[in-house]
């Protein structure tokens, strides 16, 4: 019965037909574009047609009420069409810079009862862009934080990196509630991360039934986990804990290890990374701070940390320069001073690829 | 319905407040007819209240996984359930549906009302623009309605769910030709294509663990393929960047404001092509010549950045193609990885034989080699990418690497060696009293 | 005496052939009267025939191992036998001897005519100077004359034998002070005693594998240590480079030659202190203003570049002590390491209580937690740095890593955790139903 | 008896013995030096004084006649003072510049009857200085190759090198027989290496009797060594050869597991390391030829390709380059190139830290 009518592998609906007509007539043909002001953009094309963007930032969470209300921002101004980037910002397309200038009213004037803006206009340039997150509480059984208040809380503080282009290049700022990163936020110029920092507690009682010991076992990549039995005789493990580097692995193939603990879980922040080839490699996120509380709702601390470094780079950088390219250049020991981060022994790497990362030269600041 | 003092406290300051808007959703959710609505209308209400609940006792509460998903199909819901369904019984189930967004992310309202329409009545009101990997996540619905569900997005929406499990996973674009001049190959098109053709890899579980595409325009890597994609696609260009010299003295003249004015915020002062510009470039291979702008395109590796600085007198080169990278992901088990350079250029043209028939040797790779929740970024490190290349029937170039292999430690094959190596310990011995 | 057509060959060309030197030996050797020489006379041809007959085969005709020494020492002889002994019966045995050189290899000429008469007498008359290590490498004896070399070297030269096996290894520096501006410690002074002081640990085996101390003067590291020594001792300063103006001007208008004349050889064109001193420093922390060669000092990374091109007008500072790194090593097993650095500055001054204590505090450590045949930088990648440091009682600090760890895998511990590890599942599960 | 009269631990000899009265006199007093020409220095001390140095190449394998002859000059022009440099090369320090001209005259003069130098002078400066290497043949149970040969063969094709001082900076030519390396030339601008290509044969006739079985099984980096019986049921051990990497420290823990062989040995050519801090961090040798042919004695191939890697440096490094910096700016793809060395899938890592040296960005030339 289910298989009737069934319809399968249908995929996604074709891009062609969410396209705008601008945006169809000059498809592959766009010669330039320019940044007006923070979040405007204006893509001129060969043809001679122009298409304006607006950027407005969003929650990513959102509600059918906040689509409804999209829509008809959208209905009223572009002709119906909107679109979302690859970071969750929200971006109205018009076709002339008179619209712009209606749209973005619209925009502004738009907040929640409580305030906030519903259509932040930025985003762009040289400046912080919407943070892009993970689940948190909201719906996932890993995380050492959550996601969605952390992001608020740190992007309020950001507001006016993301409404001004004032930094010396993009800042990414991105956050991931477990190491399974959902996002792979390894490559950001900030990344905020769950994480926890106690061993899995053994539910002993019902882990020989609810998982496949031996796969629980060879989940933990550092070996951490054996067999074992408990007074009663069940089919148990033990858990090594000055091994374990609570990476949560066990958990995911084993729910009777549950790793959460309110004492135990918070935030480690990396810095330095990035995507882009642009002017150097794309490089991996360096952790700068190996771990601060979790603060509901909003982690003074992580935000003071992440405005630390925001600000040190801010003052200091060149034009062009990221954030990791800035810590490189000015050698990681300057960055430590400048941000007035503290360097603990759990910055030193000791896994896998660790011994890359010593220094082997004489070459170094006091 | 509950106290949330740290939710409310969400509510202030500038940036969108997802509890505001949650809050608006309760309160109208309250007010819509019983038929508007298929599940329980206090979803967002639990919601608010149990995330109060996690904040105050600093843990999730939900419980682990939970297997549901839709008939034929082995990805596209993840199953979800509260572990305080007492106090919360309208999230008791609260599954996720990923719907495999269009390419790049464009919608026409239209669109978008069925799905508020589809979401109100079958779920929680509640949804993500968009996950991570690139779908339109809808956020918490009961098992009852993974059918029905399914039945309106593919009757009614014209469209399929997306990707989990150990599946080829919804694979995502950047903007690419659609608003960007520097794109370099037809994103959207390839995206679009590479989903439809590999389906039933997306649908049905046949792979060791999950897999992703992404398809990046140019190496700005909007998409962040390189970062978060089993297989990332980047457009490139092998011919020469293109000048216009009238443009690069408009910018040197301050004419055009440099990278487009996206550092507009901050006097940065005089735009100096030098220092801006020649000594930036990472191959140092641009000069000046007779007010002329030069480039040795020999050794441009293409960075962009020059492009980007001034994008009316520099565009990329006009025989186009993609660079294809394969192997990231994030940290678990040995570490994050980028995705490494497997092909340095190869042409990107519908039907994208050549590049389909690369895609299913990896995979028929992986799908023998692979271990069991392996990634193809990890298999390669287990096997050496010697060995990957090897079996794919690529040739070894120095474009793979960032630098030869420090350690001499070269794993010969007894093929290489004349004589083999097979030895008689006694003929050695005639040579060589012990 | 043999027929070695590919040894002769050797003889021609203008580098020192030894093939030539070997048979002007030979030639003498047999002339000497019998009372000169208390081994094989033919020691020469049979070590020229042998070698012979190894490029004839492609393989070596010396023996594994063979373990001979002198009484009480664990090292400094190395045991040699050939396997074609009846073929070449006067290198049967050919063992070595290593003979601690003094401090840089400055000799007078007594010395080296004893030490020649020595090795005409007791042994094949062929020897190296130096060894990779430093050693004075006498090659070729019997086991009978081990005692009475090691007679005569101690009574009639009134010096020690060098190292071998589980020991500390012959240390070995830099010319330093003897003839260079650069030393920034004096690197005879403390090779000397530190050579000295830990004669126990050279001499009698206690340590898991081998142990190489090398003292270079500054950073230019003329004796290798980064490369190849287990404690590297490196010098530095931590004031400010001193600057002598006039001497700037000397160079800038070519009256001094850059780089001291050291590219002489080819026309480079007009010295360029852009070009060629500030553009080149690592860390750009140097300028020209009002004629004046500006340094800030706090972003200098010592890399004595500016200093190599511009000895006249630029030397290091006077606030000097020693950089330690630690564990370089060739290959086997895990590859080749540098050494890492563990003690960013440290003063270095007779009698040298604070080097000593921290060497000994990372010998106590190695000596604990070595492994059989395991080096200090093995075992430091195998404990990790952050353990190594903390064990051995430093704090760690930014120096001493390129770039703090990218991947998120801490191993906190216990006591880093409040409310520590144990936690009881019935308390959680109250809060959290299965 | 050995006990009577015994001498122990007296260590080296004090160096300030060894010291001319110039250096005494100018010890730490030292202001600058200059090169004046391919293998003389001067030194110029605080106090006015001057010593000059010529500096002389020399085979590190030498004989006591040899070392008679250094004394003789040393003698004749030194006051009896001679060094050496911790690259073996030979140091005649003079304190004026007429007794330099009396003491390369005669230096020059010096011949063996075949003609080659005895005390070649150069090696300072911008210019390849003499080759440290190893036993080889001479002196060593494991060695792949012979080391005095083929430091001869290449030190003939670059002695204008070694007189001249014409290379963008400083080339350091090693060698090493095994991949023990002893004189660890692991961070040499060019490194010879001799290596074993076939895994050891097993001698199971004695390998019980002369070895502890288990130690070879473990001394194996890779695990290829296991446990075996012989048909009459010898303890004894069996080799993966698929898993082995010919690295020999099984035959260093072992005699009854030799490796050698005439078609199995050769050389691996390595570039671009370096040791000094100077500009850029000390750095590894990269394998750019994965194995040549044991050409006894002349080794014409790896002198061909030792050649071209050189002058393909000569022609195209900047001044105070090195020669891995300079591969490094250009990029290793165009070292290929411009050297014409063949890029081979031996020359990709794949070893532990293998990763680290794969590319992970869109940034090669083509
Ligand atoms: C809209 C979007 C693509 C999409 O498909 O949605 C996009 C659009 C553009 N990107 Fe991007 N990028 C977008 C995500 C990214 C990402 C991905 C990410 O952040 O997750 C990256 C990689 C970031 C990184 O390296 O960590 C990215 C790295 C760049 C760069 C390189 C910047 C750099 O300094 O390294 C450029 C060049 C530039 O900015 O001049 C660029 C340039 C551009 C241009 C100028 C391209 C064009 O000619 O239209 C577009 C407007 C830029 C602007 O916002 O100022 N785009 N861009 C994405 C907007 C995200 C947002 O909402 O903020
Ligand atoms: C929904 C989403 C996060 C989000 O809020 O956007 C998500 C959510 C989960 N991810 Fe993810 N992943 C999501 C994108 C990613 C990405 C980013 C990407 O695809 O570009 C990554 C990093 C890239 C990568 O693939 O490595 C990612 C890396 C992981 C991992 C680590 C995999 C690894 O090999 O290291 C896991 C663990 C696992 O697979 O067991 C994981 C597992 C999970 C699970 C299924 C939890 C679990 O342990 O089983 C999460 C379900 C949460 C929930 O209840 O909804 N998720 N996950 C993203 C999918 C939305 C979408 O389809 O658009
Ligand atoms: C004589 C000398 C080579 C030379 O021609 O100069 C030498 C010769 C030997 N070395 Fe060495 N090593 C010599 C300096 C080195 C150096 C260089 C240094 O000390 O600066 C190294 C590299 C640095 C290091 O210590 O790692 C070196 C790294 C090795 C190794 C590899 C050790 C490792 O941990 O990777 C071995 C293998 C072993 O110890 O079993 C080794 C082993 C050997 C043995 C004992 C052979 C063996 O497998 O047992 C060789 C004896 C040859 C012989 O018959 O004379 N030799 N050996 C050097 C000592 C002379 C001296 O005292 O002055
Ligand atoms: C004599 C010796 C020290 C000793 O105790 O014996 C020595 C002596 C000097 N070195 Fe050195 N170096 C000596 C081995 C080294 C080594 C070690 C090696 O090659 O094994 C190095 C490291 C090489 C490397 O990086 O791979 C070394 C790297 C330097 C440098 C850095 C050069 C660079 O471009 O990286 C300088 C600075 C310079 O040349 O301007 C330097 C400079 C000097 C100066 C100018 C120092 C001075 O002011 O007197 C001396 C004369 C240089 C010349 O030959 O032109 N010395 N020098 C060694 C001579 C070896 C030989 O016979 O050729
Ligand atoms: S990062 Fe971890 S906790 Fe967050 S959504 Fe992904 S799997 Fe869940
Ligand atoms: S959290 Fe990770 S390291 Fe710890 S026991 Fe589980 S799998 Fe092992
Ligand atoms: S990746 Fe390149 S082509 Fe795609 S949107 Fe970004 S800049 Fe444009
Ligand atoms: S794209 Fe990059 S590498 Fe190429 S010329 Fe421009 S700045 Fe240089
Ligand atoms: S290491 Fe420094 S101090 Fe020692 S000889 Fe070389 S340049 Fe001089
Ligand atoms: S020593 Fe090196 S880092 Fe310091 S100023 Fe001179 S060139 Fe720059
Ligand atoms: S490198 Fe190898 S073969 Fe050569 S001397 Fe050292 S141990 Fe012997
Ligand atoms: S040569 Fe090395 S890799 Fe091969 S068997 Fe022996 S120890 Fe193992």
């Amino acid at each position: 019965k289910v298989q009737e009518n069934r319809l399968t592998d249908l995929g996604p609906r074709h891009y062609w037909e969410y396209f705008p007509p601008v945006i169809k007539e000059n498809y592959g043909k766009w010669a330039y574009h320019e940044v007006l002001e923070p979040g405007v953009l204006v893509h001129v094309s060969e043809t001679g047609d122009k298409v304006f963007t607006v950027r407005c930032g969003a929650a990513r969470f959102m509600t059918v009420q906040h689509v409804r209300e999209i829509c008809a921002v959208a209905d009223k101004h572009c002709d119906g069409y909107v679109r979302f980037t690859t970071r969750n910002n929200i971006e109205f397309l018009v076709d002339s810079l008179e619209k712009v200038e209606a749209l973005k009213a619209d925009l502004n004037s738009r907040k929640f009862v409580s305030g906030s803006f519903k259509f932040p206009i930025g985003g762009t340039g040289a400046g912080v862009t919407n943070i892009v997150h993970t689940q948190g509480y909201i719906h996932c059984h890993t995380p050492a934080t959550d996601a969605s208040s952390m992001v608020k809380s740190v992007a309020d503080e950001l507001f006016d990196y993301f409404t001004g282009m004032t930094l010396p290049a993009k800042v990414r700022v991105s956050m991931a509630c477990c190491l399974n990163m959902c996002g792979a936020v390894h490559c950001s110029d900030i990344a905020l991360l769950g994480y926890h920092r106690k061993p899995p507690i053994i539910d002993h009682e019902v882990i020989s039934k609810v998982c496949e010991i031996p796969l629980a076992i060879t989940a933990c990549p550092v070996g951490a986990i054996s067999p074992d039995k408990t007074a009663d005789g069940k089919k148990t493990v033990k858990v090594k804990g000055e091994r374990c580097m609570f990476c949560g692995n066990c958990y995911t193939m084993c729910q009777a290890l549950p790793l959460s603990d309110k004492e135990g879980d918070g935030v480690t922040i990396l810095a330095g990374g990035k995507i882009s080839n642009r002017i150097s490699e794309p490089k991996f996120s360096k952790v700068v701070v190996p771990w601060l509380p979790n603060e509901f709702p909003r982690f003074p601390q992580v935000v003071e940390n992440v405005k630390k470094i925001i600000e040190a780079y801010a003052g200091n950088a060149n034009k062009y320069e990221r954030l990791g390219d800035w810590a490189e250049r000015i050698g990681w020991e300057k960055f430590f001073e400048k941000t007035g981060l503290e360097f603990t022994e759990h910055l030193i790497d000791d896994y896998r690829l660790a011994y890359d990362t010593w220094r082997t030269s004489t070459q170094f600041k006091y | 319905k509950y106290d949330i003092p740290d939710l409310e406290e969400l509510e202030n300051g500038p940036w969108p407040s997802f509890v505001a808007d949650a809050k608006q959703a309760a309160l109208h959710r309250s007010k819509l007819p019983a038929d508007r609505m298929l599940i329980d209308p206090n979803g967002v209400e639990d919601m608010l209240g149990q995330l109060q609940v996690s904040f105050d006792e600093g843990e999730t509460h939900w419980k682990h996984g939970g297997i549901v998903g839709v008939f034929g199909y082995g990805g596209g819901v993840i199953g979800r359930y509260s572990d305080l369904p007492e106090r919360f019984p309208s999230i008791a189930h609260f599954h996720t549906v990923r719907l495999n967004q269009p390419a790049s992310k464009f919608y026409n309202t239209d669109f978008l009302k069925s799905l508020c329409d589809l979401w109100d009545y079958r779920g929680s009101g509640m949804l993500n623009l968009h996950g991570s990997t690139g779908d339109i996540i809808l956020l918490g619905t009961t098992t009852e309605q993974l059918e029905p569900i399914f039945f309106e997005v593919t009757h009614v929406m014209d469209q399929d769910i997306g990707g989990s499990g150990s599946n080829l996973r919804t694979p995502s674009c950047c903007i690419g030709k659609a608003r960007c001049e520097w794109a370099l190959y037809d994103t959207q098109e390839m995206c679009y294509e590479m989903t439809n053709y590999y389906q039933d890899e997306l649908h049905r579980p046949a792979f060791p663990y999950k897999f992703k595409f992404k398809f990046d325009g140019c190496p700005n890597g909007c998409v962040a393929s390189i970062a978060r994609s089993d297989m990332s696609f980047i457009g490139t260009w092998r011919d020469d960047i293109r000048i216009d010299q009238a443009a690069v003295q408009a910018y040197i003249n301050g004419e055009y404001a440099p990278n487009a004015g996206a550092h507009a915020g901050k006097d940065w002062g005089k735009f100096d092509i030098k220092k801006e510009v020649l000594d930036l470039c990472p191959t140092k291979c641009m000069w000046m010549e007779g007010g002329e702008l030069k480039i040795d395109n020999a050794e441009c590796t293409r960075c962009m950045h020059c492009i980007a600085v001034m994008p009316r007198a520099l565009r990329p080169g006009t025989d186009t193609g993609v660079t294809i990278l394969c192997g990231a992901k994030a940290p678990i088990l040995d570490g994050a990885q980028m995705s490494t350079l497997i092909v340095p250029f190869m042409k990107a043209e519908p039907p994208y034989d050549n590049i389909k028939e690369f895609i299913e040797k990896v995979w028929e790779l992986w799908m023998e080699e692979g271990r069991n929740r392996e990634r193809l970024g990890e298999m390669i490190q287990r096997i050496t990418l010697p060995k990957f290349i090897e079996t794919i029937g690529l040739p070894a170039t120095p474009q793979m690497v960032k630098a030869p292999r420090s350690n001499p430690y070269i794993f010969w094959k007894e093929e290489d060696v004349p004589g083999g190596w097979d030895r008689d310990i006694n003929e050695y011995r005639a040579r060589h009293k012990r």
